[in-house]
């Protein structure tokens, strides 16, 4: 993960993928690896396909600040970090990179997008309220979902219009958002759900809850996959066609969005001082 | 309501990867002390009304027809917990239970 | 990381002690040898083997590795190969897989393999270690994994014991491939009450790799390291093996061996990562999963394919039960470990990517140039072998055969002459209540309660997945350039007519590749039959072969690996014939694929039915 | 080696999806008995040496740390298990273990 690529043509399958792609406005986004991550060159080829530049970080990075500087925001991509033994995101939030990313997301500064196992390993690390537990029929689910934006003040959902329905995949075994009463009134109060699912609730998620942000709405975390829905031909069908669907990529250019419209690329001073 | 425990645990001779994984992150956490981590599973059946006999031997058939899979995994307890604590108070863990051998 | 132990105290049979104790007894027929074969193994060795000898003889003698029933039969596709047929071929049928050129430096392997009877014990694991074991072939080329595949055959869906059989392996499948990331873009689900006690778990993985990228299963180069890396090693799959507990053979110490094994998907994510990185730095020779046979197959593979021989301690082996014995340790099938072949300069390099992932390793030994493969106890030798006289020239079996006198009968049986033929839907009504029947029946209805079970998204690049004809993966986004691959094959025309089923699937997994808009290129196929002991199965087998060698020849695709199961039959009574045939194409640019299935941009557009 | 047991249940509050399906399924093999089913997990940690009380502390560190989740679930025990039963025998189910409470 850390050694060059040796090919110079973009290599989506062998090799590197955080040199290639075009790169429109400038934005670097971190895309975390963990032993057992799955989809980090998904979210990277997000990341570059909305305009953005995708940096690879690797878990066990020992400077983890020092790693983060530079960066305007940082996803962690789904997958089976440490094979989801003993809870999913369980052993990953222990990671020396994991305490960077909860100082630089804290007090509204470093975007973070947790997805699927990312939003399992920031409800473990409490940046985010709540868990999830295994889906009601306690099966693996791969399905096409359609989610309403509810919240598009986040920086990772301004490219949406309020109320928006949107299709992505949607692929976990445990998936059931929980937290108790109180949270999810305050969640909702505050307006802090930022997805829901519509239609048949696929794995039984307390009031229908796909996806939330913390208060500053820098931090959001959602079980479906936005970053399987960025390309057509290879995404979920949509109206335009069989897997013609590229609703997801409104997550990753609302986030270059806020960082351009935030005063200049500051992640990194927020994430431990300018080099 | 009385509650009857099953523990199943994953046959020693049987590889345990998620016991593999946490033993794994122990130190990484500090915690130096321990040289091996199975993981299993515990089940409370909740007895409708007192656990007789006869109770008691469903729950043990249950343990080996329905609760653990016995090509992978050894029933290792079946016990009958004692009322007490008000169900979701976290026990103390002080006391030590005398477990059967 | 140095050996966990050398005190572990066992009578060990070193080969000194074997020439000198030529009438010691030994549980050859208990390991599944025959007398003949015993006595030739004795013959090769010009004394008794060793128990670690007769262990590693008795796994890789058996059909499952030697093939020996169907080797005089399967030679056919390679002699039914023209020249333009192995043009892109640029490893073909006796490696781990077949490796096929796709151009522009790429290249691609697949392979399919079967995991029938542990799934039938203990499903989830069993089809789940499939999962694993097929994608360590891949891996083992010097690929990257990108795709898999599951045809399976259960019995009646309503029988007692399929809800056992079908959920257990089901999500095992999608338990072990949704783990490594890996999607599923395809398969089949067949019931039919003759794979009742003997359900069909196939598995099909596909990866793609560079040219300068490809690794070869040999040990070359004298003073090369041999190196065990990834899971340790337990009593896994040696059950049937318990007579080795005590290696002396005179006491009967109890063992506990698992006959299943667990399957660790981290881990194997893990090995995954951690093997391509090896190879896109370099830093191995060769290399080889373990498998089957575990390290009897690894070590006798590696020095039979290389130059010289190979000299390996055995006490360095990272153990997970400290109680087993040498031979159960070569004969061991834990899962999620490899073995390579490392020159001295790289071994600290090959050291940094173990640590950078997290993954145990342990040096065993080394390439020599004495042509035997020495494997030793704490110094003492256990094994010196010819390592090709247990990895290439085990028995060769030429086993009668014959058509079943039933076969005419067989085939005489119309249904139009059966009671039920005679009341054939005649109406609109019961054409319509027959076609409802028809469509309602699990062989056709919806497979989306099993395909929504596994990961078809993950990677971005599965361009066609259930329910589509083929599976498409693109392989470079730069030019689109991709692969389709699609299975087939029925039992019951099979059953019918062996040579002619064995045909059958083939055209129809070529025709669902061509459909996508793939070029077929080349064939895998996993051969699931009876006992080759019975000469009815045995000639069914053998029209099999015959059937699918000569089709390939006819299209032109050659078949660059495969498997083949046999003993799948409960008492006397086999599975249909059932040879599942893989057909691989090739995409210039996967955006001109064509799903299955009319959409409604479509509205409007014209249907044709084309063919005969 | 001496082991230390700990457990963990899903917090009552919580919905356990395992528990009521193992629940669904035990009347449908006959067993009437039981009203209800929780599934949790049990950790079976190894230690090397001695259980000091050094060691018990960082077994209830770590079930509070790392092998439970707050937000879902308590930690319902943390005991020595008495050492017997050489590894890999399955401990008989009958002898019923005085459990805390
Ligand atoms: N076990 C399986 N694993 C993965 N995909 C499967 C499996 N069974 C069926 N499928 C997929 O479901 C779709 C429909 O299967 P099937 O009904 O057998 O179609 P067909 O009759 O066209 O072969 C196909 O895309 C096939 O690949």
């Amino acid at each position: 993960m850390t050694a060059q690529s040796n090919h110079a043509a973009e290599l989506p399958l062998i090799g590197d993928f955080s040199t290639a792609g075009p790169v429109l406005t400038g934005a670097r986004i971190g895309v975390v690896t963990f032993p057992g991550t799955l989809d980090d060159r998904d979210a990277a080829r997000a990341v570059r396909l909305a305009g953005g530049e995708a940096v690879a970080l690797w878990h066990a990075e020992p400077e983890g600040a020092q790693a983060l500087s530079g960066l305007d925001a940082v996803i962690i991509p789904g997958g089976f970090s440490y094979g989801d033994y003993l809870r999913a995101g369980a052993i990953a939030r222990f990671a020396p990179l994991m305490d960077a990313i909860i100082d630089a997301a804290g007090g509204g500064g470093l975007p973070v997008l947790g997805i699927c196992n990312g939003f399992q390993i920031l409800t473990e690390s409490h940046l985010l309220p709540g868990s999830m537990i295994k889906n009601e029929n306690l099966k693996f689910l791969c399905t096409d979902q359609v989610l309403r934006v509810e919240n598009n003040t986040t920086a990772w959902t301004r490219d949406f219009t309020a109320g928006e329905e949107i299709t992505v995949p949607l692929k976990n075994q445990d998936g059931q958002y929980v937290a108790d009463e109180r949270t999810l009134d305050e969640l909702e109060g505050e307006g802090r759900v930022a997805f829901r699912y519509v239609g048949a609730n696929p794995n039984g998620s307390r009031r229908d809850i796909a996806g939330i942000t913390n208060a500053a709405g820098n931090v959001v975390g959602l079980m479906p996959h936005p970053e399987h829905a960025v390309e057509a031909g290879f995404g979920p069908d949509s109206p335009a066609g069989m897997r013609l669907g590229t609703d997801g990529l409104g997550i990753f250019t609302s986030v270059l969005a806020s960082i351009a419209g935030s005063a200049g690329h500051t992640a990194g001073t927020t994430a431990g001082g300018t080099q | 309501m009385p509650t009857i425990v099953v523990d199943v645990m994953p046959k020693p001779e049987i590889l345990d990867p998620q016991g593999k994984a946490i033993a794994g992150a122990l130190p990484r956490l500090g915690f130096t002390g321990f040289a091996a981590v199975r993981q299993g599973r515990r089940f409370e059946l909740t007895v409708e009304g007192e656990v007789t006999d006869e109770v008691l031997a469903q729950a043990r058939q249950a343990a080996e027809d329905l609760l653990s899979n016995p090509v992978i995994e050894d029933v290792v307890n079946v016990t009958v917990l004692a009322e007490a604590a008000p169900a979701g108070e976290p026990v103390p863990a002080e006391d030590a239970e005398g477990q059967n051998a | 990381m140095t050996a966990e132990t050398t005190e572990r105290q066992f009578n060990i049979d070193t080969v000194e002690h074997a020439a000198t104790t030529p009438d010691t007894e030994l549980p050859w027929a208990e390991l599944g040898l025959k007398r003949n074969e015993f006595d030739e193994i004795v013959r090769i060795l010009g004394r008794r083997p060793t128990a670690a000898e007769l262990a590693m003889y008795s796994v890789m003698w058996s059909e499952h590795c030697s093939y020996k029933s169907t080797k005089v039969h399967l030679r056919q596709f390679g002699d039914k190969l023209t020249e333009d047929m192995k043009k892109d071929l640029l490893v073909g049928i006796g490696e781990n897989a077949g490796v096929t050129d796709l151009g522009d430096g790429w290249a691609v392997t697949f392979k399919i393999e079967s995991h029938n009877s542990p799934s039938y014990v203990e499903p989830y694991q069993g089809a789940a270690t499939g999962i694993g074991g097929i994608v360590r072939d891949i891996i083992s080329m010097g690929a990257r994994p990108v795709a898999v595949m599951d045809p399976l055959r259960f019995g009646a869906i309503d029988h007692e014991d399929s809800q056992r059989v079908v959920h257990g392996v089901v999500a095992g499948i999608g338990g072990y491939g949704n783990s490594l990331g890996l999607p599923n873009i395809g398969g089949e689900t067949v019931f039919d009450p003759i794979y009742q006690g003997n359900p069909l778990v196939n598995a099909l993985a596909v990866g793609v790799l560079r040219h300068e990228d490809l690794r070869l299963a040999n040990a070359s180069g004298v003073g090369n390291r041999i190196v065990l890396f990834g899971a340790r090693t337990g009593g896994d799959g040696i059950g049937g093996a318990s007579v080795l507990a005590s290696e002396s053979f005179d006491d009967t110490k109890p063992s506990k061996r698992p006959a299943v094994q667990v399957g660790d998907p981290f881990a194997e994510k893990v090995l995954i990562e951690c093997c391509l990185e090896l190879f896109k730095n370099s830093l191995v020779e060769g290399i080889q999963d373990l498998g089957a046979a575990g390290i009897s197959c690894a070590t006798s593979e590696l020095a039979s394919n290389g130059e010289g021989g190979m000299q390996v301690e055995l006490t360095d082996v990272l153990l997970r039960d400290p109680t087993l014995t040498p031979g159960e340790i070569l004969m061991s099938e834990s899962q999620e470990r490899m073995m390579a072949v490392v020159s001295p300069e790289n071994v600290a390099a090959f050291e940094d990517v173990m640590a950078t992932w997290g993954v145990e390793y342990s040096w065993l030994g080394e390439v020599t140039d004495t042509n035997r493969l020495i494997i030793t106890w704490d110094g003492e030798t256990i094994v010196d072998v010819d390592p090709k006289t247990v990895a290439h020239d085990g028995p060769v079996y030429e086993r009668p055969y014959h058509r079943p006198a039933a076969q005419d009968a067989l085939v005489a049986d119309r249904f139009r002459d059966s009671t039920s033929g005679a009341d054939l839907p005649a109406s609109g009504d019961a054409l319509r209540a027959a076609v409802l029947e028809l469509m309602a029946s699990p062989n056709m209805c919806d497979k989306s309660w099993i395909t929504s079970q596994y990961d078809r998204y993950v990677g971005g690049n599965t361009a066609l997945a259930a329910p589509d004809d083929a599976g498409v993966v693109r392989v470079d986004e730069e030019t689109g350039l991709g692969v389709a691959v699609a299975t087939d094959a029925n039992g019951r025309y099979a059953f019918l007519d062996p040579y002619a089923g064995a045909q059958l699937a083939l055209a129809e997994s070529y025709r669902n590749v061509a459909t996508s808009g793939a070029v077929p290129m080349a064939v895998s196929d996993c051969l699931n039959y009876g006992s080759p002991e019975d000469p009815e199965v045995m000639w069914q087998l053998a029209e099999g072969i015959r059937g699918l060698s000569d089709a390939c020849l006819e299209l032109g695709v050659p078949v660059t690996g495969g498997n083949v199961s046999l003993y799948n039959q409960t008492g006397s009574k086999p599975i249909h014939p059932t040879p599942v045939v893989a057909t691989l194409g090739r995409f210039d640019d996967v955006g001109r694929r064509t799903p299955s299935g009319f959409h409604h941009e479509a509205d409007g557009q014209a249907v044709y039915l084309m063919g005969v």
